[in-house]
């Protein structure tokens, strides 16, 4: 009944989404107890960052709009964080951010001392100036960050890309050739931006955001499809997933297990434990398992 | 499934400011809201920031934020004049699950009359209302009400010199069979009278606040134990207030960094 | 009471988006009576070509994806046409592509001599195997395209521009100093894909899609407020717009035309007219002006 | 802003398929479909390819499409079993206007007896009927409908040898007063049906065929003249047929080359 995922059992396919929530123990262990098989701390970074001015997070009724701007304690001023973790009973998965490679290896060091299930690199980032996303749209890049951080941790590392990159499968194999062990697709679209005609300037403080939602599913199921094309890795599969169907396209995509984020607006906290069960319903009323429709979608080329 | 309408800013121009004190202003829009009574909106100044404020007035035709001038977003929010125009989003979270026929009492702190002010005037019954205020000059709505308050300041320039919570007290003991608390003010004052109730098997229900960002939540920036403040709450019931670790102890900072809350004020107040 | 635009004066502001409609005169002729001040013929290539297997088109609500897959009876297919268009009284915007710089100005050269009001290049569209997209990712590619056809054309140039590129100010400026005379943005979003999970495969038969309509707004307005930073030449701006407030916004972002694709399924052909209205209705009621509100957005910056 | 609902395929199974003959074929669904008579739906085959098909049959649970074998796509449709998926976007277009009261002639050539099947059911007054096809084998829907059709088959099996247009002629010099006609079938005939009505002042309604894409009026694939087929039409009325130089005249290849009729033909049939 549960899901093995590189090396570790989880209760079903479903994974928060890094950046919703998960910004405490507590919150975690909650979003846990509604039915996520996998919970995504929310991204780690170098310093202490208190992100953008509000407003930050805007929606759009097709999806939303985000520049919150990776506000982060910093790495090492999460030691209560850490401390409560440990007695957790449950799989985390700690996203982190750097600005250059050193960076992301020196976040990466530590926090994997601290014994989360796994690590997922935040290439992807498109709301700060430097952080993260110039990684993710360069195979080079994408390589060395991969590699460098692959060498100083010692729990799996998941690599979380852009959909802005031209070639996503090829992003994809440099990373699972430098060590990768699973990827995650895909961040947020875009950027956009919402100009309000009235104050004549953009909403956002930070002018430009992530764009994220049913809106984006589309954009997000086409990269998966390009990833499990380039790849033998596992994938998160995420973006715009609401229900058991869509998550049920993602798996025909390619995906192994589904992240959720906006959709925790749309259906509440316990989305997870609801589309975790659509999702067995419709195996089971097309009298079909998950092993039988994973990367479906590919057949017939 | 159940997508929410849109939820960008709805600009709005500010019909009338009333200056309460010299610190407290209240900011009429003319909108038809939906709302309840602890409903909270993010408002929006372009080019500056936004902050979440519960509604503390509302009408068929428009409602009204009260605001206390503490740091540099509410200092500018003051300031603004009939005509200007601001951003609103919401009305968010949950507000106050309201008991006709019981024997209420209420219990405002400074600019916690603010989400509790609304709650009053949907009440019939007899209720018990206390209100507490720096001084004389910081008391809010006086003559809004049918109830006549009980007053107290910390000077005592008006009413009781002290503090809410003597005045709860006194009336729990004096007068029996109180059958629910609403109360809003300053954390510390809010966990007192969670703290009176309890011992005197009073249900509770408080208004928190924490830091803000999406007021939906989606971001996090709120959560305050396992709960989820502006989606959660932000009024919580007792049950959920015994539970939530955090109530009274510890908030997130702006970077998420969790802090004791003297030090989450100061650098809210500072 | 006109507009004017490269030389020649519009009765509005509102472009006919490439690829919608655009396919005959007679159906040109009808967008511009319905209120379209310049009208875009569907994109013109080197070959004939019949496009994509259907499904090519499909409605999601929030917005379209199709992959209609540049189908043209090839520039040198469409004498009847050009015979007609000669007796046009309205201005006509021809957009061609091409597989190569020496195709793009082969094309361009020979459709230039039938005396379009202007050329768009289409330098990026998703659709195809090898047409169009990549010049429009890359700066030195984007530069070599409108340099060679500036050079073999008599009438001005518009580089209609995809979302896809990772800087899309850098681009257009790449554009600007070949010679463009307007930039064109955008083109679709994505490629996304969606994959009806009772067939277990992609909707469209090219698998992939572009993605249109309100969905895409706020990145076009993203887009458009980026080129409107990095060039001098005036920008169509294209992408979501379906009323007055849209196109506003648009303009806010440094938009001069607005383009509507998209917009003609959800408010019919004379979208045109109708957005035309709203927009001079929204700047009445506001006591303001295209000057006063063109690029606003900026202003706090 | 009507932003319609979502329209991706509707996937749905063959509830029944009755072949009519060895080459037409209907297959129903169960579905309750909004529905005016003339609108048609785009009919995906699953890693096929997708076309537009007339309802041919229409109540509150279901409908049905009728297809006649041609090329690679109805011969492939036709194969269909009970139980085998399609994927259904619609319906479109805007159909037939329907006259109650009027005296009404429909006449119908082949395969376009699919959209005039539905039309006929609604009709209550005395109507003149007029089918054709190329043998006895080829007439559909026999038996179905209340008014007994006059018959036509371009070889004499069944009912006059020639044309319906023959048939049509006669009616409108015998019995005075038909007030519309609706037709439906080869576009040559249609356009002779047209100029018949036109000679004598009768209102026409044809239904026409052209490449789609969309289905929506979006792509352009369907445009015949200034007008729009899937979105303005498939049926047309007189007064925009009398403009519409392309009837009979020219339609666009999927290329979007204009080519003379018969050449579209040739290309579709080949
Ligand atoms: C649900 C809810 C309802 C509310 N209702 C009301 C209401 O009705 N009325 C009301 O008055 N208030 C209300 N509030 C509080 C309100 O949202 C604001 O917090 C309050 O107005 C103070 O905001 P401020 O920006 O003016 O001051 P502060 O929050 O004190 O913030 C500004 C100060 O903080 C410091 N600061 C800012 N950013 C940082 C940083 N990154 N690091 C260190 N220091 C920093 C600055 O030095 C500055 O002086 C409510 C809050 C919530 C959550
Ligand atoms: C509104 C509307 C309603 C309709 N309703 C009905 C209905 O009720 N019943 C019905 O039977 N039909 C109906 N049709 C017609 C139907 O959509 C199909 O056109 C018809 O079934 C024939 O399709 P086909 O693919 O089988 O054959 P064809 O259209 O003949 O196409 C296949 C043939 O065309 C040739 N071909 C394909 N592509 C190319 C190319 N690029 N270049 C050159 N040749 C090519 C191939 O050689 C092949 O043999 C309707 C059409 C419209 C527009
Ligand atoms: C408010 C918000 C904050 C986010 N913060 C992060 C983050 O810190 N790190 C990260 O990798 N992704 C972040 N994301 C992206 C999400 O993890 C996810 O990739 C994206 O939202 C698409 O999924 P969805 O459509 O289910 O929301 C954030 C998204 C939102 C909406
Ligand atoms: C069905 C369809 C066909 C299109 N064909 C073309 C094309 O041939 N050339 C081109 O430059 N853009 C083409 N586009 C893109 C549009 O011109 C436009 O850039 C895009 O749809 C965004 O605008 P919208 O949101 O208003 O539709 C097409 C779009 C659609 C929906
Ligand atoms: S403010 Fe975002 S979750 Fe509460
Ligand atoms: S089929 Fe696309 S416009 Fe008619």
């Amino acid at each position: 009944m549960t899901v093995p995922f590189i090396g570790k059992q989880l209760k079903n396919r479903t994974v928060l989404a890094s950046g919703i929530l998960g910004n405490s123990k507590d919150i975690l262990e909650r979003v846990h107890e509604q039915g996520c098989g996998l919970v995504t701390m929310k991204s780690i970074g170098p310093e202490p960052r208190d992100g953008h001015k509000n407003p930050t997070v805007i929606d759009l009724g097709c999806g939303m709009i985000n520049a919150v701007g990776l506000p982060s304690p910093g790495y090492q001023d999460m030691e209560e964080e850490w401390a409560e973790l440990e007695s957790r009973n449950f799989p985390v998965n700690a996203s982190i951010y750097g600005g250059s490679v050193e960076e992301f290896q020196r976040v990466a060091k530590f926090v994997s001392a601290k014994g989360p299930d796994f690590i997922e690199i935040n290439i992807s980032c498109p709301n700060s100036e430097k952080h993260g996303m110039l990684f993710g749209v360069n195979r080079q890049s994408a390589h060395d960050v991969v590699s460098a951080v692959k060498k100083v941790i010692d729990v799996p590392l998941i690599a979380k890309l852009t959909p802005q990159a031209i070639d996503i499968g090829d992003i994809a194999k440099a990373c699972q050739d430098a060590g990768a062990d699973a990827i995650c697709a895909i961040n947020t679209v875009g950027p956009g931006m919402v100009i309000d005609i009235e104050a004549q300037m953009p909403i956002l403080a930070f002018q430009k955001g992530g764009l994220s939602g049913p809106m984006i599913k589309p954009v997000a199921v086409r990269c998966v499809f390009d990833i499990y094309k380039a790849v033998t890795i596992p994938i998160i599969g995420l973006g715009g997933i609401s229900t058991g169907e869509d998550a049920i396209e993602m798996i025909m995509a390619g995906a192994s297990l589904v992240g959720i984020g906006s959709a925790v607006r749309y259906r509440g906290i316990n989305v997870f434990e609801k589309v975790a069960r659509e999702m067995d319903e419709w195996l089971l009323s097309h009298n079909t398992s998950f092993k039988e429709i994973h990367g479906a979608a590919h057949q017939q080329n | 499934m159940e997508i929410k309408s849109q939820q960008k800013p709805l600009m709005l121009r500010v019909e009338k400011k009333i200056m309460e004190s010299k610190e407290f202003a209240t900011l009429f829009f003319k909108y038809p809201l939906p709302f309840i009574p602890g409903q909270f909106v993010m408002v929006w100044i372009p080019g500056f920031d936004e902050k979440p404020y519960t509604i503390s007035f509302h009408d068929q035709d428009g409602f009204a934020i009260t605001i206390e001038a503490k740091g540099l977003f509410s200092k500018k929010a003051i300031t603004l004049d009939k005509g200007e125009i601001v951003g609103i989003r919401g009305p968010f979270g949950n507000g106050f699950t309201i008991h006709q026929n019981k024997r209420v009492a209420v219990v405002a702190g400074g600019c916690g009359m603010a989400p509790l002010a609304p709650l009053v005037e949907t009440l019939d019954q007899e209720t018990i209302f206390i209100q507490g205020a720096r001084t004389k000059e910081f008391i809010l709505f006086p003559d809004r009400f049918k109830f006549e308050p009980q007053y107290c300041t910390d000077d005592g320039s008006f009413g009781h010199k002290g503090f809410v919570t003597d005045l709860l007290k006194a009336s729990i003991s004096s007068k029996k069979n109180i059958d629910i608390v609403y109360t809003c003010g300053p954390e510390i004052m809010m966990h007192k009278v969670f703290e009176i109730c309890e011992a005197s098997k009073i249900p509770c229900q408080v208004s928190l606040e924490r830091y803000m960002r999406c007021g939906f939540g989606v971001c996090g920036a709120c959560v305050c134990g396992k709960e989820i403040v502006c989606k959660d709450g932000p009024v919580f019931e007792s049950q959920t207030l015994r539970n939530m670790k955090d109530f009274n102890t510890k908030a997130l900072l702006k970077s998420g960094k969790a802090v004791d809350l003297p030090d989450y004020f100061s650098w809210r107040c500072k």
